[in-house]
């Protein structure tokens, strides 16, 4: 007997082939599932049918202490837990009135454009397995895998970083954080420019990339796409412009804007991004230096949080696009309610019209391309 | 002019709005449950609130914020049995139960509204919104499958992370931590 | 009785050095993985990784062997089979040296020099595909057959660029033969270039490669076995020495088209410019020539690792406009140039 | 000599049989492919090796794939065919009209060989160029119209498959 | 020693079972299969007589089937999918009615 019934859902004819595609299979990242009707390799229609990573993150916030729901925070976007951590923090502090000091500003700004690197990074390198390209994965990774050990070696940990307080930050930069940055930042321009060289203006690449999943304005922002995604279909819309947070205001960077939607533009669209997001660590570094270096790196907050009763929701521009949290207190020492807006969670159930009439190829390279992150989307 | 001012304008007068409140800057506003589709409409349509952009919906269960204040809080971690006995009867009628959430924004001005509807235990039925914003579709299965509010018009309104006969509703308030035993409903292929 | 004895020995040498070089390009393919992609590859059995293979050979003779239980037995233990045995018997017409004169008796070095030569690979190699179609079917798994569904299409289109190519290569040469073709590629022409078939075929070898590559499962043309898409294609249930066999079979393919390519279009064992064979006794002008040729077939084979490593893969739609609307009427029109160049020049 | 013709005749009618006779429809594919191989190898017996090139890269290699091809795009791979013709008269008329084709020939032919004696084949017979001598010289006119054919059943094929006819 | 009769009775024993497939079986992909093994029993007698006869025509023949054959096969599997696209069958008895 099958539990899910949506895998025995009868389509009307059956002159389709219905495939399962996941949760265990080599390109869902995660454990997604999509159930596709095939006419020969056209896709007729795809369900995704996800949960299959779901833990009850929300849930589980409302029974742990606000300090405590941090390293949960860590599991959502696994490719990129600093981003997470912060958004949940700043929710915290925003609902508790706290203004956090400068220096943990920048220091959260410089870990978290890390971060957004990072995730660029691997989101551009499995686009690239998913089509057959795999040296680029590992001309990436390997810069990836640097950047994580900057993290290491900031608080001890690798993927999951539990970075920050609320309030602060728990520790400064160390010492040599400069000669680290400006040895990791060639070689991070280095591998990029490797990828652009063996993919930009590949002719398979191009044509397996241009027009695919092409999506306009309008629907994205109907289907409430935001990020990079969204960037790719034409719209200015950049939360670290737009609201800015963190002393975003105070640094000049350009935002990438697609055109069409389609998987090519949001490859370049991150692509960019990771060249922005290196001029935005640089400008924040220097602004740092500027800082004494007693200044301070937590804000007051007493031991025990106990915001006042009250519900607020914030956001914050991760890699994958608006991730918010909403934080709902009751005065007591645990929230009262959680919720997340993972970015992807938004961009993937428009997944059957993005992939409706292309081929199987394309799915994956569609998937790909949106950045689904099992993680975040199932909570 | 600010938000809540033009909120009040252009929703006030038709009695579209029941309840407006403010915590750190997020506005959020109440409104009637029937009316919602009209609300969303207005703000979506009208030039001087232009939200255009759904960012997110999701429940609220406020069964522990309903009780009288001394309750201890520790009620919610046995079991849900004797929890859902103890319905405040104390203060007349109790504020409904649930509530759904909708996040806006307006993406001209960058301004954020919360809008709310309440759902009573005994009506829980929403108009979807996924006319309006097709984002929508996955947030109101969401909450049909962790709080059980349905949403009529919702073109698919199945259950989107528990599997399709699971039992429960979990985000509710009233769902203990550790489950309710779904263990036995597992049927597994042989 | 002499002759049969040879015969056999060549064809016992010949099958070992193939299948030798078969095993050693299974290391080679991720030790020149890791070499482009910045990292060691395999490099734990033994010096530099060189006793991988036996590993992995040790691993999958050893492993269960498992039949799915829905699969339909006899046609998905035929498949392996099927995929490798013309895989192992079509070197038989590829040269792999010149000819070695042994007690006064001339040996050449080829298996079998036989006048329709390069037919027979055609049509080997055509056979191949009823081992991936009987595994995808046999496996009764959709990706399976959605892969043996692309192979097949893949090599039914792409053998007809391939026959075409080869058609004006026998248009320069005049014979099927491949000893022959390799023996006419001696010496220059036009004064500087060499005799060779890529210079008086350029646009054939473009052709030939393509199509070679795609005849081969190999990226971009690995539709077949795409892992990203359809898992592993038409060998994603199989295990142990059956998908042994399989990804045996495709590096003993990869041999074969490389000594074809070089026998065809790179001048077999000639060197550029200057004969050797002028200069060598026979007998070391025997393994001289041998070594030459294999020079070159390991620059092909290593073509194909770097051509993986570096290029993405096409779409099955992409494949086939490819075959059908590019590699076709660009092997006709080679025909056409290379027959008004013959009629002129004759 | 004899051995290879009994070994190859008998696999190519053993196969032949099982062609007909296999209840799924891929095992008949292969039953088939095994017999062009037999034929293919009868050929080469029969000085054609050309022939016996073409008859495995044309038939094996081209048709039974192209069959094959059509068999798995129409067919579930678990599918069993369905039982022989239910119509009764085809049914008899079938195996009687195979029946009596193979023993009427049989018994008319008995003594042939008697007639046409077996002459020693020229030097280079069966081999490309005489092949194509007879091939591009008194056939011209057949190859051309056989182009033709082959150029009218490509157009055919590719409209018949339209979706919409 | 093999005879032409050999090769003529094992001709005639292939065309047999072809017509004999060709006339029982109800899968139409068999029956193009009886058809190619009626064609190749015809094929080999054709090479048989040229063999026999020393005469290279024989052969050259045999070369004109295979075009027919491949002709015959891509117009009959085409117009195969193109039924099977009404009745989804390949049952040749389902197929009873002209005109769709």
């Amino acid at each position: 007997m099958n539990q899910n019934p949506t895998s025995q859902t009868s389509y009307e004819s059956d002159n389709y082939v219905t495939i399962n595609i996941g949760p265990s299979h080599p390109s869902m990242h995660g454990t997604l599932r999509i159930i596709t009707m095939t006419d020969g390799e056209t896709i007729v229609k795809a369900e995704p049918d996800i949960g299959y990573l779901h833990r009850g993150v929300e849930k589980l916030g409302e029974s742990l202490t606000y300090h405590q729901f941090i390293p949960i925070t860590d599991r959502l976007n696994y490719c990129s837990a600093i981003p997470n951590n912060v958004s949940y923090e700043m929710a915290v502090e925003k609902l508790m009135g706290v203004e956090v000091p400068e220096k943990a500003q920048l220091i959260r700004v410089i870990m978290m454009e890390l971060a957004r690197i990072a995730d660029h990074q691997v989101c551009i390198g499995i686009l690239g397995v998913d089509l057959g390209a795999f040296t680029p994965f590992f001309y990436l990774i390997i810069q990836r895998e640097e950047i994580y050990e900057i993290f290491e070696w900031f608080n001890g940990a690798r993927l999951t970083n539990t970075f920050g307080r609320i309030g602060g930050v728990d520790a400064d930069l160390p010492d040599d954080f400069e000669e680290r940055w400006e040895e990791l930042k060639p070689n991070v321009r280095k591998a990029n420019d490797e990828t652009e060289k063996l993919l930009t203006h590949n002719r398979i690449w191009m044509d397996r990339t241009i027009g695919i999943s092409a999506f306009s304005a309008e629907d994205a922002l109907n289907r409430g796409f935001t990020g990079p995604c969204l960037r790719a279909c034409g719209v200015k819309r950049d939360l670290r412009i737009d609201e800015p947070y963190c002393m975003y205001d105070k640094f000049k960077f350009e935002v990438p804007v697609g055109k069409n939607g389609d998987v090519f533009d949001r490859y370049i669209v991150r692509m960019i991004e990771m060249e922005e997001s290196l001029k935005i660590i640089d400008q924040a570094y220097k602004l740092y230096k500027e800082m004494p270096s007693d200044a301070p790196l937590m804000a007051r907050v007493p031991k025990v949080i106990k915001p006042p009763a009250g519900e607020v929701y914030s956001a914050l521009e991760s890699p994958n696009g608006e991730l918010g949290f909403f934080v709902k207190s009751n005065g007591s020492a645990n929230p009262y309610r959680i919720r997340i807006r993972p970015p992807c969670y938004m961009m993937f159930q428009a997944l059957p019209e993005l992939v409706k009439g292309e081929m199987v190829a394309d799915l994956i390279a569609c998937i790909s391309s949106l950045n689904i992150i099992a993680g975040e989307l199932d909570r | 002019m600010d938000l809540k001012k033009r909120v009040e304008q252009y929703l006030g007068p038709e009695g579209l709005v029941v309840a407006m409140t403010e915590c750190q800057g997020d506005l959020s506003a109440e409104v009637p449950k029937k009316n919602i589709l009209d609300v969303m409409h207005l703000l979506r349509d009208t030039p001087d609130l232009g939200f255009n952009f759904l960012s997110d919906v999701f429940g609220v269960d406020n069964l522990d914020l309903n009780k009288p204040k001394k309750k201890p809080k520790k009620k919610t971690e046995e079991g849900e049995g004797a929890e859902a006995e103890e319905e405040p009867k104390e203060k007349g009628p109790s504020p409904p139960r649930y509530e759904v959430v909708y996040l806006l924004l307006c993406l001209e001005r960058n301004e954020r509204l919360q809008v709310k509807v309440r759902v009573a235990e005994d009506d829980m039925e929403v108009d979807s919104l996924y006319p309006i914003w097709k984002a929508s579709d996955w947030p109101e299965r969401e909450i049909f499958d962790m709080f059980g509010i349905r949403f009529k018009g919702h073109p698919n309104l199945k259950r989107l992370l528990m599997w399709d006969d699971f039992p429960a509703h979990p985000l509710r308030k009233d769902y203990p931590l550790e489950g309710q035993g779904e263990e036995r409903h597992l049927v597994y292929d042989d | 009785m002499d002759d049969w004895l040879i015969a056999i020995i060549k064809v016992v040498c010949i099958w070992v050095w193939v299948l030798l070089i078969a095993v050693v390009m299974t290391w080679v393919e991720r030790r020149g993985a890791g070499l482009i992609q910045d990292r060691p590859g395999p490099n734990r059995a033994g010096p530099w990784g060189l006793f991988q293979p036996l590993a992995d050979g040790i691993k999958l003779f050893t492993k269960e062997e498992i039949i799915p239980t829905k699969a339909r037995k006899i046609l998905y233990i035929l498949g392996p089979l099927l995929f490798s045995l013309p895989a192992f018997s079509a070197y038989a017409v590829v040269p792999f040296g010149d000819k070695i004169i042994l007690g006064g008796k001339e040996i050449i070095l080829q298996v079998s020099d036989v006048n329709i030569g390069f037919l027979f690979i055609l049509a080997i190699g055509s056979m191949g595909v009823y081992g991936v179609i009987l595994g995808g079917w046999g496996s009764t798994n959709k990706y399976s057959i959605l892969g043996g569904l692309r192979s097949t299409a893949q090599m039914v289109s792409y053998e007809v660029p391939l026959g075409l190519a080869l058609l004006a290569i026998v248009f320069v040469y005049g014979t099927f033969s491949l000893r022959d073709i390799s023996l006419a590629q001696q010496g220059t022409f036009l004064g500087f270039l060499p005799n060779w078939g890529i210079f008086k075929q350029p646009l054939g070898f473009i052709l030939f490669i393509v199509a070679a590559y795609a005849e081969a499962n190999r990226v971009p043309f690995d539709l077949p076995e795409a892992e990203s898409e359809i898992v592993s294609g038409y060998h994603t249930e199989y295990g142990s020495m059956r998908l042994g066999l399989y990804l045996f079979g495709e590096y003993v393919n990869l041999v074969t088209i490389s000594g074809v390519i070089v026998a065809l279009y790179f001048g077999s064992w000639h060197m550029p410019y200057i004969d050797l064979g002028a200069y060598l006794g026979p007998i070391s002008w025997g393994i001289v020539s041998f070594c030459i040729f294999f020079l070159k077939v390991s620059f092909f084979l290593w073509m194909f690792v770097w051509v993986r490593w570096t290029l993405p893969r096409f779409r099955y739609d992409q494949v086939m406009g490819l075959g059908w609307r590019g590699l076709i009427p660009l092997a006709l029109f080679n025909i056409f140039i290379t027959a008004l160049f013959i009629q002129l020049t004759v | 000599m004899d051995l290879y013709f009994w070994v190859f005749a008998s696999m190519s009618v053993l196969a032949g049989l099982f062609t007909i006779a296999a209840r799924d429809a891929l095992p008949s594919a292969m039953g088939l492919l095994t017999v062009f191989i037999a034929l293919a190898s009868l050929y080469l017996h029969l000085h054609a090796p050309l022939l016996a090139i073409f008859q495995v890269a044309i038939y094996a290699g081209a048709i039974l794939i192209l069959i094959v091809f059509v068999m798995m795009l129409l067919m579930a791979p678990g599918e069993r065919l369905s039982a022989i013709q239910a119509n009764v008269s085809y049914r008899g008329s079938g195996a009687l009209l195979g029946l009596c084709l193979i023993g009427l020939v049989a018994v008319g032919t008995k003594g042939v060989s008697n007639i046409v004696s077996m002459k020693g084949v020229p030097e280079g017979f069966g081999n490309p160029s005489m092949f194509g001598d007879l091939f591009f010289r008194d056939f011209l006119l057949h190859f051309e119209v056989v182009s033709v054919l082959l150029l009218v059943a490509l157009i055919g094929g590719i409209y018949l498959c339209k979706k919409k006819l | 020693m093999a005879t032409l009769t050999h090769y003529i009775v094992l001709s005639s024993i292939l065309f047999g079972l072809g017509a004999i497939g060709f006339c029982t079986r109800r899968n139409a992909l068999i029956l193009f299969m009886s058809i190619e093994l009626m064609l190749n029993a015809a094929n080999l007698l054709l090479v048989a007589f040229s063999n026999f006869m020393a005469d290279m025509a024989g052969q050259v023949m045999v070369l004109f089937i295979f075009a027919v054959a491949a002709a015959e096969v891509a117009v009959g599997l085409a117009i195969l999918i193109g039924l099977f696209r009404h009745v989804r069958e390949v049952d040749i008895t389902k197929f009873n009615v002209l005109k769709w």
